[in-house]
């Protein structure tokens, strides 16, 4: 009899998702359900949707969901999780979501060290409303509010919000990952893991930044957009741990 | 139990654990702060959760969450922190989730002062948020009914499943009376809460809490379904109190600290042989439009009296329609009115009827 | 002689192409021939035989619509 | 007594809320009616506080003090502010150790109390405000001194019950000097 | 000039720099996005600023800033994000200062859908901000008219001294229709911004923008001189068009696209013999209530429109004040009704009507 | 004739500060109208006043002000300085301010390099409201909403503004300062100083933070409140340049 | 011609808004009054794109357009959601490529168009929607291919130029498909 | 003998003594015998003929009363 090497985890519902053809959004969707699958906490669990193109997540992950206000995603986690203190609580989140209108909030989440883990999806642009500037959009990356390419004199160089919020005593662990080969994916994967291995123990914020592909709003192909993604966004955004527990601590 | 004197803000907080509130999360503004701080010493001891958020946004969207995770939790602040918490409410309201907000309002617009005031009473009745929603709202006089609408704003929230707003002006929560907080309250049927996020635990269908409907008619249908609940709360929940109408030729209407001021000056007014009604709303959503129907027909005009330039008299005019000429007098900016303005006011309108 | 058995299913599938720069052994196209209801050209493994089973194009499908099986 | 309106004033710091208070926790233990009321906010920095008291028999309705039927004035600028906001036949209460001028009004009763004076010889300055609530007691004859002890002895706990004498003292000083 | 097509969106952020606005803050929202988009291209050209912010809130407090610098200015916002800028609001009404805001509105509560809407006509008429403040509101319904007001909004912000609101639903940002937008719009004199900041340059006493007033009467004073404002262009500002509401029984209330719905709606019953007028609001606030009294005797009822469950009809009823029966239809959500369920809704009414 | 060491600047309007006794607020105004006048930029200079105890400080510098809304200063200060490029703009904001409800303002003034200059006075606490835990209170502080001392496992650490705007590439200048001492007083004017030059400079976003009492939400007297200054604050947030332009450099 | 009301759908990227946006452009151009009106936002992703035009000698009311003259189908899930909402004897005009049903009504005009196929013959798949529009136009006299030509001119700059002639082959080819 | 003179505004002092403590020679006190009409005991320098003028006081000063002058 066969073996199944890969099948679609019941962390997922069968609902198609509604991304454009080749937005990593899914495979990052893919691998959180599977880390939820295997730690087997999908039944406790409570993800928290943002506003972006993830918005209706809700009817993808396989659990209990909230969908949050613009940018509110922490603190929406943040109430569930202070009353529901023995539940997984998780938000995904766009950098448009958390790094501009939601900034208050997941530098407050990983301040107060709030015992959720946030999936950080940076893909450098607003997808959902059409491809406007982020904070986090390349020097020189044209949008529709950027038309002739970001230009640093009018609007600063791209925030890091990993190693910005590294900085912060309360968060317990952060890192960096990008999806654009299956090796990649996996060690994706293991971040993944490990951030919410974090909440089980109890030790406080944890935060997987991805960086992503929005082809569509790129004006690329899916694989040109990984492409791209590799050559620009890797080296202003480098993949690795920005923080993690010291051995035995809950954080600082 | 024997009374025991509270500060408004503090018996508020008090109530809200006797209503079974158990998280509360809030940020400071004047003159709401008793509220936070006598949670922040009290509510550990009931098990429950006491945060002090980042900001306005941030503690309503904490409710959000709290709530859509089946626990009694509740807000306050004050004018314009209620203004920014306005896209947090119409989320809460669209998600159908049950939660209780305080207002104690101060002067305004903008930064405003600090001093008590009803200029809130749109922002209260009429949501600032987008949408069609509504938020079921209670405007109480005195310690007591404060005291125990807070408590059964927790019960009203959930078997409507709709945020309740507390609005008192500045001087309710500073104030001291004599409160009793164990008063019983109307023994209701709560709903079970289904649909809170609370994980599945393998036992249940996932629930979802969420106001996006992308498809118009599911919106439409949603939108109908919350408008079916305003009705239900217009026919049930409309709350008043009428003084002193029968016989009256004028009554005031006016609620909270300012129809205090007013039945003071209709004490005076009486001594002058004046009879004056009062007809005053303890619910402002809905708002109490049957009172206006039990009025005899001995009453020949109302005064509207508030703490503003003039804002519940709009809803005074629906209510009315068109029956009886309707006057105004209001203080604004945190002024309070002594009693004998009101009684001058009264006197005016008499006059200004009978030379028509 | 294949190690390794892929499905797809081609319904869903939304033509990005993803899992054919994946594929180390270059198995995997475009069906040019073929539009889905959702009006996309579903992926095809053009040489099945060869597939070892690496699931390298599962991991890379947004969609999560390939299953692979070992053989 | 059917209903009594006070209005406290003085610098932030001089205990003048806490007169008001204990008025209106007697009140309510007593089986009166009452409403206190602050001014309150960022003004009382530095400027004035006051607080307003009414206790009555019939329910308090309006908490706003037209005209009060005392006033407490722990110094100068709450003596401007406050002085025409008594009836007529009132009562004023003034601190006269801070309070270098005399009322204008003739229509009332005035008492001058020199209570931080007074509470410097009883060796705590921080008693002032006691010994001006213990002037106002014997005038007004609202409540006995055991109310206001008894409210004292539960408000500072054990922690502090060894202040109790002291303030004892004051109210007792009040009285006294009221009296003669 | 030859009238070309543009999108709604981009026709209004060519109005906003013909109007003279040297300034935008804004942030994404669908069905909003062609404004800061076009000006994001457009505005360097003219020296203006187009600046995205990082949020709403922060947005309409860049707005506080740059028109407090006395220079004209515009964010533009859907819904939700409307709501997050109430504070932002507020403090700019309270201290007084012009500006133009837009609203594209789609649906609600929350997040609700993205098609259009008029559910947030409370929103905007009440605000959702704290104390006694309006805005001046605008709700045009085709493009002409909203290119015309938009720019015309620049100037009657000044002479106010006000925020102005246009409240368009989301039908007219997304449509293209010929739009002329060098048409002339009525010349005003428009007041010297004596009270901008721009540094004292040694030659004035300095400015302050502000809205606190911690001294209650200050305060009152200070809503009173808003007060005066509010009731001036009560006097001054109404605008609305009465169509073909001579001899007719029924008269329609609408605004925004609804109108021209029940327009065509009109002329399929006119053709059933059926006549019926139309009175469009062109400012919400203030409310055309004059329009109300120059209804001609033969009205018999008041048939309310709107893409929402109801919330003009409130205005309504204050305008008319019992005088007519008023009935009400509505679609919300994103739901756009066909002219033919007006048509029904009229009929229905006649027919309620004949057999009371 | 005698000679004028020290005299009150005219940069200060004559109107006496609201402060508490021995408030180091009214230091740190001296200082900022003392700097304005020295770079002779008082006629040209626009003040954004916080909400916070300074919130009346548009009655206090002698030049135009804004008053902002609660935490929203750096977004009234990038409104009116991208609208009047060549005039002076500073915020004057409290730790509540800045450090809690406005987060994303300054992390995003910061981010944009908005060519403004920031005072941050940072006292551990809510002084006007009346002594609530904000942000930056260390641990078991306690205040009027941490009444048994501030809990890290409830609030997390304090968060360390300085240090965390220093990661963001558009923040020109940063340096924390105290004024618990003359010589410090001295030092911190200088900081003050060489904010402003960049800023005239069009150097970008610069930042000076006080780290500085409220003796009265502290229970404490003028003296021990900067005593305590000095033995608890400092070692928290230590003082320093944390960031500044490298040499012929608009940042990073 | 007195008023056209048009309906144009497929998917997101067959230029059906463009086909749209032409006409109406068209119309303004040719002195008539209209309105163009798209479906927005998410669901256009992957799902069905479409729009309305309306086009008419007397002002344009509603821009709901509630039974239209023509429906433009580029793709089957469209013909389902449109098919319904021509009025009778109104036109269809479908994408025959990718579209392998047939219309239920009978009360209406249907051309079937097989206008990928046709596309690809002329060597540019993407000129599936012109060809679309020249059959629609032949059908409807409505406007000559000029008008559509000096539009796409303005529209395309210099740097596009050299990709008039294949949209014009389009038209043609679809005008052509037509008179056949 | 005194170097430096200073000038205490004393009705706007607030008796809060950092420039007390700020004196290197310990030259000042508050007055306990009066009280300015905002309620507070102000700042009075007890030996004027030392001072030397170092504005240390001036410096510390939270409300800005201090003026110093060189003799
Ligand atoms: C308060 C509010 N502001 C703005 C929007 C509009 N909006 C929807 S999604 C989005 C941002 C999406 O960008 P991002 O978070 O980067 O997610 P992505 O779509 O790129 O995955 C915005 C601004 C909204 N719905 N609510
Ligand atoms: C939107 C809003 N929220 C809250 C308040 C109340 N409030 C006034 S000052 C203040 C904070 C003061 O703290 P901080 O910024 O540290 O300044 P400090 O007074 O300590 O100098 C707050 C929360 C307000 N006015 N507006
Ligand atoms: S718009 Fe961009 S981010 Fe959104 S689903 Fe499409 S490709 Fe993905
Ligand atoms: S499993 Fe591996 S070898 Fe087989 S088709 Fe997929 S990527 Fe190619
Ligand atoms: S990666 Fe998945 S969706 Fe993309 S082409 Fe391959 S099978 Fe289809
Ligand atoms: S409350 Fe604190 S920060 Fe505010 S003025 Fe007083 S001492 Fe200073
Ligand atoms: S100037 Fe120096 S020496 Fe003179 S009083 Fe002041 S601190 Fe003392
Ligand atoms: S520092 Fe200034 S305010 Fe304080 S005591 Fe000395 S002179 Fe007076
Ligand atoms: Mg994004
Ligand atoms: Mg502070």
């Amino acid at each position: 009899m066969s073996n199944v090497l890969f099948k679609r985890t019941e962390a997922l519902t069968s609902k198609e998702f509604s991304y454009c053809p080749g937005c990593t959004h899914g495979i990052i969707h893919r691998i959180v359900a599977e880390v939820l699958e295997e730690l087997n906490i999908l039944d406790r669990t409570i993800g928290v949707s943002p506003v972006g193109c993830a918005v209706m997540n809700y009817e993808y992950f396989n659990c209990d969901m909230q969908q949050a206000s613009h940018g509110r995603a922490p603190a929406v986690a943040t109430g569930i999780k202070r009353v529901l203190p023995n539940n997984i609580v998780f938000t995904y989140q766009g950098d448009g979501d958390l790094a501009s209108i939601g900034t208050a909030e997941i530098v407050h989440a990983a301040h107060r060290s709030e015992n959720i883990t946030v999936i950080f999806v940076n893909n450098a642009i607003y997808g959902m409303t059409g491809g406007q500037m982020a904070p986090t959009t390349l020097v020189g990356q044209k949008t529709t509010t950027s038309p002739t390419g970001r230009d640093p004199r009018h609007s600063g160089y791209p925030i890091k919000i990993s190693e910005m919020l590294a900085t912060i005593p309360g968060a317990t662990y952060i890192e960096r990952v990008s999806v654009h080969n299956p090796q990649n994916v996996r060690k994706a994967k293991q971040a993944v893991k490990r951030a919410f291995e974090m909440q089980i123990q109890g030790k406080g914020f944890s935060m997987v930044e991805f960086v992503s592909t929005c082809p569509v709003n790129w004006g690329k192909t899916p694989q040109d957009a990984l492409n791209w993604l590799v050559d620009n966004m890797i080296p202003y955004y480098p993949l690795g741990v920005y923080r993690q527990p010291e051995a035995g601590e809950k954080n600082e | 139990m024997a009374k025991v004197m509270m500060k408004g803000n503090e018996a508020m907080g008090l109530a809200a654990i006797k209503g079974g509130c158990r998280a509360f999360f809030g940020y400071p503004i004047t003159p709401q702060n008793e509220i936070p701080e006598y949670l922040a010493r009290v509510m550990p001891e009931y098990g429950g959760v006491f945060l002090q958020a980042e900001s306005e946004v941030a503690a309503i969207n904490m409710i959000y969450g709290a709530s859509g995770a089946g626990v009694r939790s509740m807000t306050s602040s004050s004018s314009p922190g209620i203004a920014l918490k306005q896209e947090g409410i119409t989320y809460i309201a669209g998600a159908e989730l049950p939660c209780v907000i305080i207002n104690v309002m101060r002067g305004g617009p903008g930064l405003g002062g600090i001093q008590p005031s009803q200029a809130d009473y749109k922002q209260v009745t009429r949501g600032g948020g987008n949408g069609d929603y509504y938020l079921l709202a209670f405007a109480p006089e005195n310690l007591q009914e404060t005291v125990n609408i807070v408590k059964e704003a927790f019960d009203l929230a959930e078997i409507y499943r709709n945020p309740v707003m507390i609005a008192v002006d500045g001087l309710i929560g500073q104030m001291m009376e004599p409160v009793d907080v164990d008063m019983e309250i109307p023994k209701r049927e709560i709903p079970e809460k289904t649909w809170a996020t609370t994980g599945t635990l393998g036992k249940r269908e996932r629930n979802v809490v969420n106001s996006l409907y992308l498809d118009p008619q599911a919106l439409e249908n949603h939108s109908l379904k919350l408008k079916a609940k305003y009705d239900l709360m217009r026919e049930k929940e409309q709350r008043y109190e009428l003084v002193n109408v029968d016989h009256s030729e004028i009554v005031i209407v006016a609620y909270g600290t300012m129809a205090r001021i007013c039945r003071s000056a209709m004490e005076i007014l009486n001594e002058k042989g004046i009879n004056v009604g009062l007809l005053r709303p303890i619910s402002i959503y809905p708002f109490p439009e049957k009172a206006f129907a039990e009025l005899p027909s001995t009453v020949k005009g109302l005064l509207t009296c508030e703490l503003s330039t003039g804002q519940m008299i709009d809803d005074v005019k629906i209510a009315n329609n068109g029956k009886l000429p309707i006057g105004f007098f209001g203080r604004t900016g945190g002024m309070l009115p002594e009693p004998e303005e009101i009684v001058d006011a009264v006197i005016k309108m008499i006059g200004g009827m009978k030379n028509e | 002689m294949a190690k390794g058995r892929i499905e797809v299913a081609v319904e869903s599938c939304k033509g990005c192409g993803l899992c054919i720069n994946a594929c180390p052994l270059n198995l995997l196209e475009l069906d040019t021939n073929t539009l889905n209801s959702k009006g996309y050209q579903p992926m095809r493994i053009h040489t099945p035989d060869k597939c070892i089973g690496c699931t390298f194009c599962a991991l890379m499908c947004p969609d999560v619509v390939i299953t692979v099986e070992r053989l | 007594m059917n209903s009594e309106k006070i209005n406290c004033a003085g610098f932030g710091g001089q205990g003048v809320m806490l007169i008001g208070q204990l008025l209106a926790y007697a009140a309510n233990e007593e089986g009166f009616n009452t409403l206190w009321y602050p001014s309150y906010g960022p003004e009382t920095r530095g400027g004035t506080a006051n607080c307003s008291v009414t206790i009555s028999k019939q329910p308090v309705n309006s908490p706003v003090i037209s005209k009060a039927d005392s006033i407490i004035i722990m110094n100068k600028p709450s003596l401007d502010k406050f002085e025409d906001k008594v009836r007529p036949d009132g009562k004023i209460f003034i601190n006269s150790t801070l309070v270098n001028k005399k009322v204008n009004r003739s229509d009332v009763e005035v008492f001058y109390i020199p209570v931080n004076d007074m509470a410097a010889e009883l060796g705590n300055p921080k008693v002032a405000n006691l010994i001006m609530l213990g002037a106002y007691l014997e005038s007004t004859k609202l409540f006995e001194d055991e109310v206001i002890i008894k409210l004292l002895k539960k408000s500072f706990g054990e922690n502090k019950a060894h202040l109790i004498p002291i303030n004892q003292q004051a109210l007792q000083a009040g009285r006294i000097f009221i009296r003669q």
